[in-house]
Parts: structure tokens; C-alpha cells; sequence
């Protein structure tokens, strides 16, 4: 199967590690991936808050790339996948939307001949590789390994393709992959990304009941789906510690990057030696 | 024979198929030959359109008129035959409801002339000529016949008597007509020679409650020769179309195109096959209606295949009511 | 169509439609038209004067035919047509444009409001020309009512009509009678006990000899019509004589499987075993096996202790379902509702913390003969210090059910006070509105206020774990600010929703569903008990979520429905109806299974559809969908409707 | 223009439900800042409808939102009020209404001066600029967690470009000139 992907400006740099494991994975799993052409920012949740037709036209000039190639988008990080799916959302619901966009691309050169359709790499391969395949394909089953699973916000929200309050995409993922899947009431409360460099008091208390509660409930490891929230979980670890007086030390993983072990890929291909936090010695239960 | 029927034959928008129908009737053309002394008929003898402006009122028997009206011309020579002919016959599905032509109703002719002069692959018309009704040759000026915006089935334009159904009418059928009009046993005015009720009736498949699940197109399936059509998701006609053609199609495991047009309480054959057809999709709600509705292909051009300028949002004589 | 003599009568209604139809002047224009003999316009067309305008027209100036431009057919129709008969005209020769909700109510520009209005007269005027006389007919009823659940509002309608000497089929799913109002511990406003208003009720019901009644029974077929419907009635075997078992539990105390399947009648919160006896007060008071996990039946294998406890051999493990046929003249349907599953809003978390419960686990909690002999306890069997209740769970929220499910408010102050009252908690209720409408509600409310209870008026949002404590998250918005409130308990008070076989009942007997769900009845105002099927009506949750008092007043108003036609004898049935034209039906069967009533069959012989002039309604489904244009529709026909178009359209 | 600051909020996408609001609260209940808020998402609807336009717009609570769509997801009358939310932002922005704070000023102009640059973001090169901008003291604070991410692999030296470059900036000043709606 050829998919468009559509890595996002993380994957190209903090999170090289999440870019490292789904090249492994996906050709594991037989899906070519062929990024978009010349793709640029989706806007995140800043350039909505500062313009409102700017944050339709950035992701837009996104998908009239990928219109020009055939295979659906496939996006590994949240934030990017909500911003594509929020403007075809918007550009099927509100004429007005529609109309600006054809109207500015118009003039600078840009055609939207399509809507190729949008997923999250997650949705992606549960939907079209599967659990019971994944689950043939394990060479080596993640035994022992608890894991709570940390589908943050906007995979779920608004647009997305499980739950919205009790996802089971990344539960059941886990579970095929053989890890032990914790009860985790975290699953989708926010991280508070976007608020971690302007308000860090604020985005600093919603990263620590994350961490706190996965440490109550005795998890090796967080697995996220999102490279913001790997970022924010880990990479701030330590300043959450000394803001409230803890000695948490948990490890942040990207689902394939777990999803890479259990098929038997080399660990220093999976980018597993760049957590801020080395999940190494919880994965050494996994031998 | 001393009172020989004189007989005009006309070719108008129409594939050539009702004429060579004519000739179908095999030995029987002859007997045709025998009752009938033919005063005009473009495909087979040579006649000038002079030759007819000179006959007066009356002076033609019968007129079988073929094809659909859709150019000036056609139109002329409708009103032309009508003035002279004291019996006007509707020959064959195009002049009698539109047939296929008829389909470009639902279309403008500024797109059918875009997609021919312009669009297709095939063209190169750098300086986009397009049809005129005048031309300055280097002999003079020559005229064309102007095309319609649509397309008029014969009775929308002149007064018509009856009709001959079919796509082309079998040689039965015309046979039949022509018997009638020999021997002078003319039913009312306005019947359509072929049978009355829906070929459904004398269809001899078996039947059982009708539920579509899925629309098959004819190449998709080999349909089961015992058992309805349309239980089998083929969208056959025959429910609404008029009985008379001898299950041509039926008969060789294909369902009916509709060619009869329709039968005597139906006004609208094609609303009446889509409603029929709406009734019996296996669905629960909209959006399953819409899935099963999306897999039938062209259901305008099925429904409609030969009755469109006769359905009831066209109906209505050219130039007024 | 010529020579016919036609009356044009054009009503302002007051000024509902002479305030934007110029009435007098549609009045002039449409006695130009071709036809018409007499145009007038009056103030009220539907008073005496109006009336006796029609009927004086028709004998005076020999009028056969009527339109009137008024308001909605099914306002006044009848009024009219009652007018023209008065007049010596079959009441059928009349047609009305609706110049009211058609067009004076949804039109602003008074010229375009009178051009249209003058469009509908036309449309009008050109189809009545076509309109023919069609006589009523009368068929007798049957006397017997059948009556589907008997939950409160099944029980009170099945009891007025035995009582009024008529025969009851009652027909109950379940195994016992009561409904949910049997597991409630009290009632609101005035906290009776539930099962001391109810209990006597269940037992005149087993004792009056003119009510049959069917528990573990199902309706699966309903044919025939007002006055005449024959009912199939499934019942599953009960694997118990009835005759011979006393309802003495010792099967129960036997069973092998004995405290080890959740007890569906207290909510899961005991366990019984796959014989049981459902409660102590139960209707009737039998012990019941439980098919799904008797071991004997799953898996053919057990040492059938049931059967040896048994002292007198009531247990026979070879019954098989039943099948009843009963003719009735009536249907009362009182199917009750289905309690929302709060799992469908994970945030509330339930199933997820033991202490999340909803409202009816608290009663089943607080019911002297529950799981806990009355008292309200956590998991860990202690007494909670603080308990919250969240209103409107699944309620009157777009995501689950847009509507309000009515009782909740007032359960939740019944939660309050009966917390209050079982112990010494600190109670929070999360309110979005305090809905306390009903007679002696608000004063109910007001004494539970002066009981301490905390009432914060803002949805509660989602309830989480903080350091091993329940929490609920909300916003008081009285105070414009986020709380997070520590409980040990959380009542979720979750909403009434439509059974979850509501459309398979409607589709059996052929009535229809609102968009919430609910079965739908014929006017929501001055009609809530009728359904837009001719002798079936509604009684209780069924119809929309209701509380005990409006329950049970509509079970009796469904049985004084009942009544009513048992005791006119005959009922008139509308005699808009279609018929096959023999000639051209092809026998294709299009419309055999679309009838929605059931009254076309196909005459094997002929092979030729019929239609059940008694059964059918005229809906025109047959007649739209016939494709060779055999089935016609009296007062629907072809030609009426062609000629109403053109008219409109002119 | 706008008949009051309700009107404006429903021309926008996403803010046409405004009026639909029953005041129950839920958005503040399932919001994971409100708690710092004093305008609580409920009270700015409110505020909103009050025709308010300069409390909300000055309010740096609508700076709060972290953008999780829990308030969005949970509206029982289906409000989308994330969106509100973005809303609120873009109009304090153009209108230049809100509270002075320097942290959320320079860091989401830095963030949107990238895009425009570049056409990607990198973070590195946001984190110096928006240390600048504010307070050079900033980039000590950064310092150790950026020298992980260096020695990690995870940080991008040279900055990433994309070669229609003109493109995207002139679809960006096209929107700024439409004013942004």
C-alpha cells in the first residue's frame, strides 16, 4: 500500500527518534510511505490563535500537494493531524471557508483538485494492516512490560477516529503487541503542549498528574502517539520534579517504537537511545 | 389496385433503425409494395423536398414518422407531412416519446456543443468554430438547419394519431399497424399499437416478494433464466413498459430497456420505475439508501432511456401549451 | 369537467390570515375562475354564521362542489365536510387549501403572501372538480383489549378496563409484573413506599378474573385493524409449572450456579443463581430458570439439584414456547423505558470505580429487601462521609439524548433526602436547571434544601481518582469557579431512554417513533395517548420519560380510549383507501411488502395483488410505488393530483 | 458591521452555536486550566453575550487555553468553544486588546515569523528567538535541556527550508490582507 506521509516540522528534529521507528516499522509492515512534496507548517495551535484565515490556508496548501499524488495522508503526530483534518472539516461545512481558500490559491498558483483522505499513522495501520496480522508478525512479544497508554488530546479530539474519553486503539495495539496495558484515567487529559514555554506553572501541574498517575499505577513506560507530547513528558521531566518535589524518572516511548521491538527490529534503529528519560532499563524486562 | 394507399415514410432524429425495421418485415414488404404506393421515403427513393410542398392537403394516406424532433428542419417537414397527410404516425420510440436522443434533455446544447467542438480528446478546433445556420460559401450563402435547445418528441409538435412503439418496432408490431391501416380497421385516435397492459404480466418468471440488496449491471451477472430480473438486481423496465414486443429481451436473459414505452395507466415511465425501485431497495436508513442508491449506474439514462421529453416536467407542445 | 357549480369560501381567521392575506381580494380573483359560481370571504369560516353560509349556498345555488381556504385539513376537515352534508353534499366534494400554516404563518410580504394564497384557491378549485362522493363505513368491535407491559401504566390501564368488565390480555416480557417502579424504595413528593402503592395493585391484577395474563411473553405479530386485531403472542418456556410451584425458593437455595450471576432486578448488585425467585413481592410469586446459564440448558450437563430440592416436582425442563392468538378490539402499548448506560460517558466513569453507581442501583441500595437490607454502603461495606449526585447524565446532551428525561430532578432531591436520611453524608448535587414542576414537587424540594444538602448549580463535568478518593470535577456557576469535590459516593442519575427494541415493536405493530425515540403519538398536545394507528394506544415511558403520577394518568386515559369503543360497539374507519385495478396489475408484487398495515395480499389464483379495504389506511405507499399504475387512491388519484399541480402552478 | 460582539463571534466558523449555551457549566468543569482562570469558559460566553468585547478580548484567560477540545467534545449543545476560543485569540491579536505579556507575545510571533521564513518550524531557532525577545536571561534557563536535546540527536542545527518558499508567503500575507477572516 503507498501512503502520502506527512512527518510534520518534529519529526525532522526533536522527534527524530518517532521518525526513526515508523520508517522501521512501516517497512515491516509493508506500506510505502512517500512524503509530501515541499510540505510546510500546519499552523499547530499557534497560528490559529493569531489568524484565523492563515491558520485554513497553511494546512489547505497541504492537501492540495498530497491532491496531486494518489494514496490517503498519513500523519504521525496529533496536533498536525487535527490541523488537516480540522480545515477539510471546515472547508466541507462552511461555504465561506471554501470560497476564501480557492479564492487565495487562485493567485498564488495553487489548485486543490482533491481531498485525499487524512489518518493517523496509528488509525492507519490498526485499520488497514490490523490487530490479528501484528499480532502473527510479533517476534518478540513485549511480555512483562507495563505500559499505560497516553493517546493525549487531539488524536481523540474533535475530529478523530476513536473515543474521545476512553480510546482503544492504542490499548488494543499494546495488548496485541503482548504488554501489559495498565488502567490509566489519564488516557486523554491534556499535556498542556502548547502552553509549555509561555505558561510553564500551568502546563507544568498538567504534565505531573500525567506522570504522577503513572507512576501510582505502577507503569514501565508511557507510549504516545504524538510528538508533542513526547517532548513535553519527557524533555520536562526533570523541571516538574523540582517544581513539585519528585524523583519521577519514566521513560516516554512512541508506540512504534515498542511496535518496532515487538517485530524484532534493531533497537538502535528505533531512535531509542534519544529519550531525555532512557527507557533502557525498563526495557530490559524484555530482554 | 386502383386505390392504392399512398405512403410517406420519414427519418428524423433517429439512428436509421426504424427504416431498416421497415424493410425487416421480410416477405411481407412486398404485400407493403402491393397496398401501398410510396410518395415519400429519403432512405430508400429519391424525392426532393419540392416534390412534397407541391402535394396538396390530403393527398398523403398515411405517414410513418420516425425519430425524435430536434433541428429546424425536422420540425418543418413534421408540419409539412402533417398538413398533407390525413393519418400521422408516430414510428417507433423517438418519435413517440423522444427515445435516446431524447436523453440530451438533460443536458444544454451549449454543453453538447462544448463537449463535441470542443472537449474531446479527439478535437483540435483551435479557433472554436461551432455550427451556424448560415454560411457565406464561396458560391453563395448556404443554410442550416438550426438545432434545438431540446429535444421534441413528434406529437409535442404536430397533431399525432397513433403511435407504433418500439426501439426499432418489431416487424409484429408493424405488421399489425400496417394491417390496419390496409384494411381500414383503425383503432381510436391515439392508441399505440402493441399490447395494454405491462410486459410484467405476461412475463413468465417466477416471483416472489421484491427486495433489491445490491444493483448488478447486465455484464456482471448471469441472471437465473427462471427467476424475475429485478429480484436479481438487474433494473429491468418491464414493469412499466407496455406489453407487445414479443420479450425480445427477457427471452435471451436481458432485462427490458423500456423500448414500448409505457403502459396505458402510466404517465411517467421513467418516475414510475424510480419510484418502484426506491420502494423495494433493501435499506434501513438514509445513509445505507444512499450507499445501495450509488451503486446503481445512470439511473436517469435507465429510467429514461426513451421517454424523457414525454416525462411529465417536459411534456408540453413546442410553442406553448 | 365542465357544468359543474363550485363555492369558494376564503376565511380571515381573524387576523391570523387577513393580517397578511388580503382575503377579500383571493376571494375576487377566485370567482373568476372557471367553475366557480360563488366567492365569499368571512371573518370566521368555522363558526355557526361561516357554516350556515355553506350549507345556504349549496341548497340556494345548487352548488356541487366546495373549497375552503382556511387552516390545516386536520383542524377543520371534519367541521366542513360535516358543513356540506348539512348542506345535502357528500363530505367528500370539498377540498381546503391551507392558507394558514401554509402560508400566512411562514410568509412576511403580504402581495407575495395573496399570490400564493390565490395559487393554493387555484390548485384547490382545479382538483375538487374531480373530487367524488365517498360513503364512511362502520365495522363492530371486538371487546377485548390487549395490553403490552405491565409496568405502573400497564398495570393501571389493564385494571380500569377488567374493571369496567371487559377482557385484558396483559402481556409482560419479564418474568414478573411491576416494571421499575417495583425495584424503587420510596416515591417522590411524598415518600411512599413504592411497593406498598404498587404491591396492590400487582395483586388485583393476578386476581381479576377478566385479565389473562402472559409473563415471559413477547407480541410478535399484530394483523387486522381498529375494531378487529388478531395478536400472536409468543411465550418462552419457563422451565416451572406454574400450577404446582409455590414460589418457596428452594430450588433457588439448591442451585449449583447459587450466588453467582448478577441479579438483573437489583441492578447487579447481588448475585443469585440460575434459579431463582426474582423478589419477595413478585407477581406472580413463581420460581423462575434462568436459560442463559442454567447449566442444563447451555450445557446439557448438572446434577439437577433444583429438581431433587423440589418437593413438589414443579420443575420440567421439557417445556417448550407457546404460541397465543388473541383477537382484541384495542392495543395499549406501555413498553416502559431503558435506563442509560453511563458507560456510553466514560468521564463519569462508571464501571471503572465501584463507587460510581446510578439511580436505580441508589433505590435497589436504599430498598429495605435489596442487596444491603436498606442501607447505603460503599464497596468496602462502610457507610460514605460524602456522596454526590449528577443530574442530567445522558440527558439533555447532543452527544447521548437532546431531550430531558423529566424525572431526574426530582429522584435526585428523593436521592438527597434518602442519604440524609440513611446517614450522616455530606450530600452535593450538580444541577444544571431545578426542574420541581409537579404538584407538591417544589415544596419537596424546599424541605430537602433545609435538610443541608448542597445544591450546586452547574453540570457535573467528570469524575475522577484523586489519592484513592472519588472527585468530581465542575464549575459552580453560581460562583463563576472551577471546584473539584472529594466524595466517597456518586450517584449518577442517568437518562430514560426508548427500549432498545422500541423499533422492532413499532414495525410489529406498525405505528411510528418521534425523533427521540419514543413512540409517537398523534398530537403532542391534544392527542398524547392516541397513535396515528386506529385503536392503538400509548401509556407511560414509552410514549416519553414520565414520572409515576403522569404514568399512571395516562394508563387510565389509554384505557378510557379503550373503553370508548368498546362501548360505541362499531368504529367508523376512514374510507380513503386504494384499489387494484385487476386489469392492469401485473402481479410483479412490488407492493405486497410495502404495505406498512398489511392489507395487500397476492391472490394466488389470479395473480393478481389484493388490498383489505378494512385494513387499508390510504396512505398511498402502494399506489406510489405500483409500477404499471394499477393501484389507485380514492381521493388521491391521478388525476386530482395533476389537475392540483397545474391549478398551482397556473 | 456587527450588530454586537455576539454577531461577530457567530460570523466566524466554528462560533455560530453561541447562542445555543444553557450556562451548565460543563467546559469549566471538563477544562484543565480554568482553575487559573478568572473568566471560566462558561463566564466568557456569558460575557460574550453581554456584548463584552473588551473584558474578554483584554483577558489573558483565553491566552489559557491549552487547546484539548475537552470542553468541545463534551458540550452537551454541541458549542464548539476550543474554536470560540481561537476565535477570541485572533480578535485580541488584530485588535491589539490584550493584556501586555511579553512571554505570549514574542513567542507566538516568533513561532508565526518562522512559517513565514521558512515555511517549517524548527525549535531550536524559536526557542533563541523568542529567548531574545524577551529576556536573554531565558536562554540559561533552556541552556541544559537544550544541550540534552543536542546530544540526543534531537535538535535541528541547520534550520529546515522548503523550496516553494514564495509560495507560502504569499498565501499568508493574501489571508493578512483579508484581515484574517
Amino acid at each position: 500500500m503507498i501512503y502520502q506521509y506527512y512527518p510534520g516540522c518534529s519529526l525532522h528534529a526533536s522527534a527524530r527518534d518517532y521518525d526513526e521507528s515508523v520508517q522501521g516499522v512501516v517497512k515491516s509492515l509493508a506500506m510505502e510511505l512517500k512524503e509530501v512534496p515541499d510540505w510546510n507548517c500546519c499552523g499547530a495551535t499557534i497560528t490559529p490563535s493569531l489568524n484565523q484565515l492563515q491558520s485554513q490556508i497553511l494546512p489547505a496548501r497541504n492537501l492540495a500537494l498530497a491532491a496531486e499524488n494518489r494514496g490517503d495522508v498519513v500523519v504521525p503526530c496529533n496536533a498536525c493531524y487535527m490541523s488537516l483534518k480540522k480545515i477539510q472539516y471546515n472547508m466541507a461545512k462552511y461555504k465561506v471557508v471554501r470560497e476564501k481558500v480557492t479564492e487565495i490559491f487562485g493567485q498564488a498558483g495553487l489548485r486543490l483538485t482533491g481531498m485525499p483522505k487524512v489518518r493517523h499513522l496509528l488509525e492507519v495501520i490498526l485499520e488497514d494492516v490490523g490487530l490479528e496480522k501484528i499480532k502473527q508478525m510479533v517476534k518478540k512479544p513485549l511480555k512483562d512490560l507495563k505500559v499505560v497508554n497516553y493517546s493525549g488530546c487531539q488524536l481523540v479530539r474533535p475530529l478523530g477516529f476513536d473515543n474521545p474519553e476512553d480510546p482503544q486503539a492504542l490499548d488494543n495495539l499494546m495488548s496485541a503487541l503482548g504488554a501489559e496495558v495498565l488502567p490509566f484515567s489519564q488516557k486523554t487529559h491534556c499535556c498542556g503542549g502548547s502552553l509549555i514555554t509561555t505558561q510553564p506553572d500551568l502546563a507544568f501541574q498538567m504534565v505531573d498528574s500525567i506522570l504522577e498517575e503513572s507512576r501510582a499505577v505502577g507503569a514501565d513506560m508511557v507510549v504516545v502517539t504524538c510528538p508533542m507530547c513526547q517532548l513535553n513528558l519527557d524533555a520536562y521531566q526533570d523541571q516538574v520534579n523540582r517544581k513539585f518535589n519528585r524523583t519521577l524518572q519514566v521513560p516516554i516511548t512512541y508506540f512504534t517504537q515498542l511496535m518496532g521491538l515487538a517485530l524484532g527490529l534493531n533497537k538502535n534503529q528505533l531512535g531509542l537511545q534519544r529519550g531525555i528519560i532512557s527507557p533502557f532499563k525498563a526495557l530490559e524486562k524484555i530482554g | 389496385m386502383a386505390n392504392k394507399l399512398k405512403l410517406a415514410i420519414y427519418w428524423a432524429a433517429a439512428c436509421g433503425g426504424c427504416d431498416v425495421a421497415i424493410l425487416d418485415t421480410d416477405e411481407k414488404i412486398l404485400n407493403i409494395a402491393e397496398a401501398a404506393d410510396i410518395v415519400l421515403w429519403p432512405i430508400a427513393m429519391d424525392f426532393k423536398y419540392e416534390d412534397l410542398y407541391k402535394m396538396e392537403p390530403g393527398s398523403i394516406d398515411v405517414c410513418l414518422y420516425n425519430g425524435a424532433v430536434r433541428t429546424s428542419e425536422q420540425e418543418e417537414l413534421a408540419r409539412a407531412l402533417r398538413d398533407r397527410s390525413n393519418v400521422m404516425v408516430a414510428f417507433g420510440a423517438c418519435a413517440s416519446w423522444g427515445g435516446i436522443p431524447g436523453l440530451a434533455n438533460l443536458v444544454t446544447r451549449e454543453e453538447i456543443f462544448n463537449t463535441v467542438y470542443k472537449e474531446t480528446v479527439t478535437t483540435i478546433n483551435e479557433d472554436d468554430i461551432r455550427p451556424a445556420t448560415n454560411y457565406q460559401g464561396s458560391h453563395g450563402e448556404l443554410h442550416l438547419p438550426k438545432i434545438y435547445d431540446r429535444v421534441w418528441s413528434l406529437d409535442q409538435v404536430v397533431d399525432v394519431d397513433y403511435y407504433v412503439p418500439g426501439c426499432p418496432p418489431t416487424p409484429e408490431t408493424i405488421w399489425t399497424a400496417v394491417e390496419a391501416i390496409v384494411t381500414g380497421n383503425l383503432p381510436p385516435k391515439g392508441s399505440v399499437i402493441g399490447g395494454t397492459k405491462s410486459l410484467c404480466d405476461t412475463c413468465e418468471r417466477e416471483k416472489t416478494e421484491k427486495k433489491i440488496t445490491q444493483f448488478k449491471r447486465p455484464f456482471e451477472i448471469i441472471a437465473d433464466p427462471k427467476k424475475c430480473l429485478l429480484e436479481q438486481g438487474l433494473v429491468c423496465c418491464g414493469p412499466v413498459t407496455r406489453d407487445g414486443c414479443g420479450h425480445r429481451c427477457t427471452n435471451n436473459n436481458m432485462p427490458c430497456r423500456g423500448c414500448y414505452g409505457p403502459s396505458e395507466k402510466v404517465n411517467d415511465q421513467g418516475a414510475r420505475l424510480l419510484n418502484a425501485i426506491a420502494s423495494i431497495m433493501d435499506v434501513k436508513d438514509e445513509k445505507s439508501a444512499a450507499e445501495l442508491a450509488a451503486t446503481w449506474e445512470d439511473p436517469a439514462g435507465t429510467a429514461y432511456r426513451f421517454g424523457l421529453p414525454k416525462s411529465l416536467i417536459f411534456d408540453y407542445k413546442k410553442g406553448g401549451k | 369537467m365542465s357544468g359543474q357549480k363550485i363555492g369558494v369560501y376564503v376565511c380571515h381567521c381573524g387576523s391570523n390570515i387577513n393580517g397578511v392575506v388580503n382575503c377579500s381580494k383571493v376571494a375576487e380573483e377566485a370567482a373568476q375562475l372557471d367553475g366557480v359560481v360563488v366567492s365569499k370571504d368571512y371573518k370566521y369560516m368555522c363558526s355557526d354564521p361561516g357554516q350556515e353560509m355553506i350549507k345556504a349556498d349549496i341548497k340556494e345555488k345548487g352548488l356541487d362542489r366546495v373549497v375552503v381556504a382556511a387552516c390545516s385539513p386536520r383542524m377543520h376537515e371534519p367541521t366542513f365536510r360535516k358543513a356540506l352534508e348539512g348542506g345535502g353534499l357528500n363530505g367528500y366534494l370539498l377540498e381546503m387549501a391551507n392558507i394558514r400554516e401554509h402560508v400566512s404563518w411562514v410568509t412576511k410580504d403580504k402581495e407575495e403572501a395573496t399570490k400564493k394564497a390565490l395559487a393554493l384557491v387555484k390548485g384547490a378549485v382545479n382538483r375538487v372538480k374531480y373530487h367524488q362522493p365517498i360513503e364512511e363505513k362502520e365495522v363492530p368491535v371486538n371487546d377485548a383489549t390487549l395490553v403490552i407491559g405491565a409496568g405502573i401504566a400497564g398495570i393501571q390501564a389493564a385494571l380500569q378496563v377488567a374493571e369496567a368488565g371487559h377482557k385484558v390480555y396483559l402481556i409482560e416480557k419479564k418474568q414478573y409484573i411491576g416494571g421499575n417502579m417495583a425495584k424503587f424504595d420510596k416515591t417522590f413528593p411524598t415518600l411512599d413506599c413504592a411497593a406498598c402503592i404498587l404491591t396492590p395493585k400487582m395483586v388485583d391484577v393476578g386476581q381479576n378474573p377478566n385479565i389473562e395474563l402472559y409473563t415471559s411473553s413477547e407480541v410478535i405479530k399484530v394483523d387486522g385493524y381498529v375494531g378487529n386485531f388478531t395478536v400472536t403472542v409468543k411465550e418462552k418456556p419457563r422451565y416451572i409449572n406454574h400450577e404446582k410451584c409455590t414460589g418457596c425458593g428452594d430450588c433457588a437455595t439448591a442451585c449449583i450456579m447459587k450466588n453467582r450471576i448478577p441479579h438483573e432486578f437489583d441492578e447487579g448488585l447481588s448475585k443469585r443463581g440460575a434459579a431463582y425467585i426474582p423478589f419477595p413481592q413478585a407477581v406472580p410469586l413463581k420460581a423462575v430458570i434462568d436459560d442463559q446459564n442454567c447449566l442444563l440448558l447451555t450445557r446439557k450437563k448438572c446434577t439437577l439439584a433444583c429438581v431433587k430440592a423440589c418437593g413438589r416436582k414443579a420443575i420440567n425442563f421439557n417445556q417448550h414456547e407457546t404460541i397465543h392468538e388473541f383477537n382484541v378490539g384495542s392495543i395499549i402499548l406501555a413498553t416502559g423505558f431503558d435506563l442509560f448506560d453511563a458507560k456510553r460517558a466514560p468521564q463519569y466513569g462508571y464501571g471503572r470505580y465501584p463507587n460510581v453507581i446510578n439511580g436505580l442501583q441508589f433505590e435497589r441500595m436504599t430498598n429495605a429487601s435489596g442487596p444491603t437490607s436498606g442501607h447505603i454502603l460503599l464497596e468496602d461495606g462502610t457507610e460514605p462521609k460524602s456522596v454526590a449526585i449528577i443530574h442530567c447524565v445522558g440527558s439533555r446532551d447532543e452527544n447521548y439524548n437532546k431531550y430531558c428525561s423529566r424525572v431526574c430532578c426530582m429522584s435526585s432531591v428523593k436521592f438527597a433526602h434518602m442519604v440524609k436520611d440513611h446517614t450522616d453524608a455530606e450530600v452535593y448535587e450538580f444541577y444544571i436547571d431545578m426542574r420541581t414542576f409537579g404538584k407538591g414537587y417544589e415544596e419537596f424540594y424546599n424541605r430537602v434544601q433545609e435538610e443541608g444538602v448542597h445544591f450546586i448549580r452547574g453540570k457535573g463535568a467528570e469524575v475522577a481518582q484523586k489519592n484513592g478518593r472519588l472527585v468530581v470535577k465542575a464549575e459552580d456557576t453560581l460562583l463563576g469557579q472551577y471546584r473539584e469535590i472529594p466524595v466517597d459516593l456518586v450517584i449518577l442519575n442517568t437518562a430514560l431512554e426508548p427500549r432498545v427494541d422500541a423499533e422492532k415493536v413499532a414495525q410489529t405493530l406498525g405505528i411510528s417513533r418521534s425523533a427521540d425515540g419514543f413512540f409517537l403519538e398523534s398530537h403532542i398536545k391534544l392527542d398524547p395517548v392516541t397513535t396515528t394507528t386506529d385503536g392503538i394506544y400509548l401509556a407511560g415511558c414509552c410514549q416519553s420519560p414520565k414520572d409515576i403520577p403522569d404514568s399512571v394518568a395516562q394508563g387510565s386515559a389509554a384505557a378510557s380510549q379503550s373503553l370508548a369503543i368498546i362501548a360505541t360497539g362499531k368504529v367508523k374507519i376512514s374510507p380513503i383507501s386504494a384499489s387494484v385495478d385487476e386489469n392492469q396489475c401485473a402481479g410483479c408484487r412490488i407492493c405486497v411488502g410495502l404495505c406498512p398495515y398489511r392489507a395487500i395480499k397476492l391472490n394466488e389464483e389470479t395473480l393478481r395483488a389484493e388490498i383489505n379495504q378494512a385494513v387499508c389506511k390510504g396512505c398511498g405507499t402502494c399506489a406510489a410505488a405500483c409500477p404499471s399504475g394499477a393501484i389507485k387512491v380514492s381521493h388521491f388519484d391521478n388525476d386530482q393530483l395533476l389537475a392540483q399541480i397545474e391549478g398551482v402552478l397556473a | 458591521m456587527y450588530k454586537d460582539f455576539t454577531d461577530e463571534i457567530m460570523s466566524y466558523p466554528g462560533g455560530e452555536k453561541i447562542m445555543a449555551c444553557m450556562q451548565c457549566g460543563t467546559c469549566t468543569g471538563s477544562c484543565p486550566t480554568s482553575h487559573a482562570m478568572q473568566y471560566t469558559p462558561r463566564r466568557l460566553i456569558s460575557l460574550i453575550r453581554a456584548n463584552q468585547r473588551e473584558t474578554v478580548l483584554k483577558s489573558l484567560d483565553i491566552w489559557k487555553c491549552a487547546s484539548c477540545y475537552t470542553c468541545t467534545a463534551r458540550c452537551p449543545r454541541g458549542i464548539k468553544f476550543t474554536d470560540i476560543m481561537y476565535i477570541l485569540k485572533t480578535l485580541a491579536w488584530k485588535d491589539q486588546l490584550m493584556e501586555e505579556n511579553k512571554d505570549i507575545t514574542a513567542f507566538y510571533s516568533a513561532f508565526q515569523d518562522l512559517i513565514a521564513k521558512r515555511g517549517r518550524m524548527n525549535e531550536s531557532e524559536l526557542v533563541l528567538k523568542y529567548s531574545l525577545k524577551t529576556n536573554p536571561a531565558k536562554l540559561l534557563e533552556f541552556g541544559p535541556l537544550g544541550m540534552k536535546m543536542v546530544l540526543k540527536g534531537r535538535a535541528a542545527i541547520i534550520p529546515p527550508s522548503i523550496r516553494n518558499q514564495k509560495q507560502v508567503q504569499k498565501i499568508l500575507e493574501l489571508a493578512k490582507e483579508r484581515g484574517g477572516e
